[in-house]
């Protein structure tokens, strides 16, 4: 088992290859914000949870990961670096030219990303089927993993795929919501409150726990939990984390890092 | 995941002529159910999927055939396309079907990043499209659909014209992985267009009767109804072409081009006039050097009126008298 | 750098002040793309965000409309006319809601996104509606114009927002505006080009490099795709050829719709249809989009020199 | 306690409504009618029309009336039915019911007096309901209320719980949705096809109130719509699938089906 500190290690190199495929985008900006949050759930998922062999990537054993909230391919790219799917060359080039690794992840197992995105409220249902697949194959082995914004959770077809995945006791599936508790248009309480989202999961029959989503060894803790049922995390996240201008802060949704404010991002990220 | 090789021809299903009137009476529903159980039996990769509606469908033997190999998702038809999508991708193809109304409208978001952008090998089955559900009102009536999926890319569009045919057209699409949305025109006791078994190809038009004067290309169940129109032209000594179209898209341009020394080309189908088949082969012959005078004839922008599939029928001007009538209108003006 | 989007708040503001208070801004959490703040802040009660959830924004937006509101209904274009569809079938084509949709990110202006925020068979999909209107506005001006208009019209419509800063200046001057009336930008007397939405900056640009060429190039801003113009359409069914321009999937979109007039017309022209073709394209800028799919001035230009030396 | 003499006016109203149904399903010959679901809530609709609701028969978009909007619109007889029973319809035009042509199609569509919203495509009436309801508050209508009927296998549709949640947000308390629970939608019974149980739960993790009560229990059924409510109240009214006519009850063949001269005869009979 990793240490706490490796795996905030890794974490802050992540955070550190957001910022720097934030800042070479230029005026393109990317989703900083929604990306941060994410980044220690991601760690704990690639450095220590997930089953994947980079030598192998199309294995049937592997886990799969589906980032629903497709808008923070650059926290995906980042963590699929430190797996080392992706070389410190993509990495580079990510957001530029004709690079495949743009705003939202193209589908390519091979590099470990299951499936195209960029339309929210997709996720759980590809998820659902995946593990539906698994379990026909009668492949216990691979879990199925699906990360959610909470602002996501708005589209109803979320709640169409929430319930069919106990309905056809998906046990292998868990469901991480990042919570981060701001959309595009500004406070998730402000735009559509989403009254108690743990009993919203709970009365459809899956294991839930809320966790900080930026702490690495609860994030783990959890994710090691055994159950019998599918699974919900929901990780409680600051947007923009790691950057202090950022926090919290919903124009950083998208942003673009100048030079100045690249090298301000750097010194957060090692300081934090 | 072992895939017997696609040699139809020594299959189990026999297109005998008793089997064809069968599948006739029993309409779209049960070619699906028959083409269903022909699947089950030799593509074990294939999955059948609904969205509440597997009695509906047909699909009910299968089921029981093949247990846990028809999947149900509920009344949740974008969960239908998204979980489809993720059985593609484990390998499984997926046959989903549902409303033809619902599916190109309640989830085409999903059908265009799953199969459109993805590519994943999913065949979709609009069931009822055109007016059979018309007596449940405008909400079930699919005249849309073939302009949404023709829009979209990489999807092939298959609407076959008569019961058989919707079997050849369901095995064929299982031959391939290409993303593919099959459209169930035709009610129970659905007209017979062939007698007799053919040689169904997905893209290749089927040229049902020969003729000289005009050419009316037709797509689903207007196929039947466009070799009616024929006749009764041939009695008023036009003398006219009938081309079963049942690929709408890719569309096969080398049967248009052999018909643009006609008179006219008339195009037929329970479809909205717009963006369907009469606009793809408007597109096609716009960029042609000698396009000829076309007519086409589908349901007019607008809802009709809720009432029985004959009624309908009639209130679009979709019976081989009516479109006889309107050729005959369409020469008179040119 | 969002271009014509950033309009459409500050517009709706002063119609709401002006013209018919009656007007609701209703958006899916995209607000801000539209730059909503200052509507916000002054009119509050006129606004309301029904957060991530396109089916419900059309079915509330019918439901407010058929209390009498009007109803602009704003989120991406894509999501619009895809994800909502079937609501807007049901709710504006089959019950004829007046509710006026607005599309942003119409075409490829947020192509960086990738195709799933790309709006490429949007008119195909509105156009297919009975009863909806379709336009789409060719510079800030005319948005204005549309939109005023827009909150005047009884039954719905689907107002597509297309490009990225720059906007194109296309009329320098005021001019009349009528929805479903199409308006000449160039005369010529050679070729036509019929195009709307900001791609008329390049398709004018290629005019004036196809006269460099000699070839005397009329354009026509299509803005409404659905009414057709039939009567401006007739009057250049003589031209020895017809080139249409859209940021949109070859099928199903302006091209399409122009093929099935001139079809069942006496007089067919020869058309060229530019789009977008039939594969979706790779994420990236805008202005590289365009070249991607030859819709860029030069390769416009280039396009129909070819075309023309084959008739 | 509601009034008696209100609860027997209500309940010979559902009775004469029963008697309507059947009629209008067997005078459409073969052609099939969604009678299950219709008679299932037959007692939902006459205690609504009949008890509670304010409308103009002679004025049908007068301001102050109380919406009804059928989501789930394949129960179309039930509210034609109900529509005749106060006035609003003639109850001669129910013999026209899925004639070609006529006003009283399978589905609601509009042009008919009383019906707010055409319906046929399940998932929708919600959030039609939250755009009036929106509106009202706007106009300052304190007066108006919003029923929307929706069936328990309708609540698979993730557009529900867009809606769901949007009523929520917006405290929307002139909104009331009843939830026809019959228990059986088109492919079976609602717990095998998609188990959306606990709806107690679900609707009040939604941020909902909720009152569970019997559907063909007229107090019950009128004391809940009586209730007050602070945030949108969801009626989940339990129900039989073709309630009062024994062969009808509790089969999914009645879904849709068509009545043979025997079987309208026993229905007669049964209804007394």
């Amino acid at each position: 088992m990793k240490s706490r500190e490796e795996l905030e290690a890794m974490a802050r190199r992540i955070r550190l290859s957001i910022a720097q495929m934030t800042w070479q985008s230029g005026l393109k900006g990317a989703h900083l914000g929604g990306s941060m949050s994410v980044t220690d759930i991601l760690a704990v998922l690639y450095g220590e949870i997930l089953h994947y062999d980079v030598q192998n990537p199309l294995s049937p054993e592997r886990d799969r990961l589906i980032l629903s909230k497709a808008h923070a391919a650059v926290a995906l790219y980042a963590a699929l670096h430190e797996a080392g799917f992706l070389s410190k060359d993509d990495i580079d080039h990510a957001l530029q030219g004709d690079s495949p690794y743009f705003e939202h992840p193209k589908m390519d197992p091979t590099h470990g990303i299951e499936f195209s995105g960029g339309s929210l409220g997709q996720g759980l249902s590809l998820g659902m089927g995946t593990a539906l697949g698994l379990k026909m194959k009668g492949n216990t082995a691979a879990k199925v993993y699906v990360i959610l914004g909470d602002g996501e959770c708005d589209e109803g077809q979320i709640w169409e795929a929430a319930a069919a995945v106990p309905h056809f006791g998906l046990t292998n599936v868990t469901v991480i919501v990042d919570d981060n508790g701001l959309q595009f248009d500004g406070r998730k309480e402000d735009i559509l409150k989403a009254g108690d989202p743990a009993a919203r999961w709970a009365s459809l029959g899956y294991d839930v726990c809320t966790v900080n989503g930026h702490d690495v060894e609860a994030v783990r803790a959890v994710l090691l939990r055994e159950t019998e049922k599918p699974r919900v995390i929901i990780a409680k996240t600051v947007k923009g984390k790691g950057v202090s201008f950022a926090e919290n802060d919903v124009t950083w949704h998208t942003g673009r890092l100048t030079d100045e404010l690249y090298q301000e991002a750097i010194r957060d990220i090692n300081h934090d | 995941m072992n895939r017997r090789s696609g040699n139809w021809g020594e299959k189990l299903i026999d297109f005998s002529r008793r089997n064809i009137r069968i599948w006739s009476l029993l309409g779209p529903g049960g070619a699906l159910s028959t083409a269903a159980m022909e699947l089950g039996e030799v593509k074990p990769e294939v999955q059948m999927m609904t969205a509440d509606l597997n009695y509906y469908s047909g699909l009910k033997r299968f089921s029981k055939a093949y247990p846990g190999r028809l999947i149900n998702v509920g009344i949740a038809e974008q969960n239908l396309i998204g979980v489809a999508a993720g059985l593609a991708k484990e390998g499984y193809m997926p046959f989903a079907n549902t409303y033809a109304s619902f599916c190109a409208s309640r989830c085409v978001d999903q059908i265009r990043v799953n199969m459109a952008y993805m590519k994943l090998p999913i065949k979709l089955i609009g069931l009822s499209a055109g007016l059979d559900a018309g007596v449940l009102g405008a909400t079930h009536m699919a005249v849309e659909d073939l302009a949404v999926m023709r829009s979209l890319p990489n999807i092939t569009v298959l609407s076959p014209a008569d019961c058989t045919e919707i079997i050849k057209a369901i095995l064929a699409s299982s031959e391939t992985l290409d993303p593919t949305y099959i459209r169930l025109t035709g009610p129970m006791n659905m007209p017979i267009v062939y007698n007799e078994d053919y040689d169904f190809q997905i893209g290749k038009a089927v040229e049902i009767r020969q003729g000289r004067d005009i050419c009316i290309i037709a797509t689903g169940s207007m196929v039947y109804h466009a070799v009616r129109a024929a006749e009764l032209l041939e009695i008023k000594g036009i003398s006219c072409a009938v081309i079963n179209m049942h690929t709408v898209k890719p569309l096969d341009t080398e049967a248009v081009d052999a018909m643009q020394d006609k008179k006219m080309i008339v195009t037929v189908e329970e479809a909205s006039i717009i963006g369907g088949l009469g606009s793809a082969v408007a597109e096609y012959l716009a960029l042609q050097k000698n396009r000829p005078y076309q007519i086409m004839l589908g349901i007019r922008d607008s809802f009709p009126t809720a009432g029985s599939y004959d009624y309908l029928l009639k209130q679009c001007r979709l019976t081989g008298e009516q479109i006889a009538e309107d050729i005959i209108s369409a020469l008179s003006r040119e | 750098m969002l271009g014509m989007r950033r309009m459409i708040g500050p517009a709706v503001k002063d119609i709401i002040e002006r013209e018919n208070e009656k007007v609701l801004f209703v958006t899916a959490d995209t607000g801000r793309y539209f730059a909503y703040d200052d509507l916000l802040r002054t009119c509050p009660e006129h606004v309301v965000d029904v957060g991530i959830a396109e089916q419900n924004l059309i079915g509330a937006s019918a439901g407010l409309q058929s209390e009498g509101f009007n109803v602009f209904a704003v989120t991406y274009a894509t999501f619009l006319t895809a994800r909502a569809l079937e609501q807007i079938r049901v709710n504006l084509g089959y019950m004829g809601m007046g509710v006026k949709l607005l599309g942003e990110a119409g075409g490829m202006a947020d192509g960086n996104f990738s195709m799933t925020h790309m709006a490429l068979e949007d008119f195909s999909n509105a156009r297919n509606i009975p009863n909806m209107t379709v336009i789409s506005p060719a510079d800030g001006m005319e948005l204005v114009k549309t939109l005023v208009a827009l909150s005047h019209m009884e039954g719905p419509a689907y107002m597509r927002i297309t490009g990225r800063f720059p906007i194109p200046v296309i009329y320098k001057e005021d001019y009349d505006f009528q929805i479903g009336k199409a308006v000449t930008l160039r005369e010529g007397k050679d070729i036509t080009m019929i195009s709307n939405g900001t791609l008329l900056g390049e398709v004018l640009k290629a005019a004036e490099m196809l006269a460099t060429q000699g070839i005397d190039c009329k354009v026509i801003n299509l803005h409404t795709v659905k009414p057709l113009d039939t009567e401006a359409l007739r009057a250049v069914a003589g031209y020895k050829l017809v080139v249409t321009a859209e940021e949109h999937m070859l099928y199903g979109g302006l091209g399409s719709a122009l093929a099935e007039f001139y079809a069942q017309e006496p007089a067919r022209p020869r058309m060229l249809m530019l789009s977008v073709g039939t594969e979706y394209p790779k994420a990236q800028e805008y202005d590289d989009l365009l070249k991607a799919c030859g819709l860029d001035a030069e390769s416009m230009a280039n396009r129909i020199v070819e075309e023309i030396q084959k008739l | 306690m509601v009034d008696k003499e209100i609860v027997d006016v209500c309940n010979a109203s559902a009775a004469r409504m029963r008697r309507c149904i059947i009629d209008m399903a067997f005078r459409a010959g073969k052609t099939e009618t969604h009678l299950g679901g219709s008679l299932s809530m037959t007692e939902l609709l006459a205690g609504l029309y009949k008890g509670i609701i304010c409308f103009r028969k002679e004025d049908p978009d007068w301001q102050e009336r109380d919406r009804v909007i059928l989501s789930k619109g394949h129960a179309a007889m039930a509210l034609y039915a109900a529509l005749a029973e106060s006035g609003i319809i003639e109850e001669e035009e129910l013999e026209f019911f899925k004639k070609d042509g006529s006003r009283l199609s399978a589905h609601p569509s509009l042009g008919l007096p009383g019906i707010e919203f055409a319906s046929g495509s399940l998932g929708q009436g919600l959030s039609q309901g939250v755009g009036v309801c929106i509106a009202l508050k706007k106009m300052n209508n304190r007066k108006s209320r919003v029923y929307v009927f929706l069936g328990d296998g309708e609540c698979n549709e993730g557009s529900v719980w867009e809606a769901a949640a949007s009523a929520a947000h917006y405290g929307l308390d002139n909104l009331i949705a009843v939830i026809d629970m019959n228990g059986l939608q088109y492919d079976g019974s609602t717990g095998t096809v998609l188990n959306m149980e606990p709806m107690e739960q679900k609707w009040q993790a939604f941020g909902w109130e909720t009152v569970s009560i019997d559907g063909h229990n007229m107090n019950e059924v009128l004391e809940a719509y009586m209730q007050h409510h602070h945030v949108p109240l969801a009626i989940l009214a339990r129900t039989v699938k073709g309630k009062g006519i024994s062969f009808a009850e509790n089969s999914r063949k009645y879904h849709t089906a068509s009545l043979s001269s025997e079987q309208y005869e026993q229905a007669i009979r049964e209804l007394g």
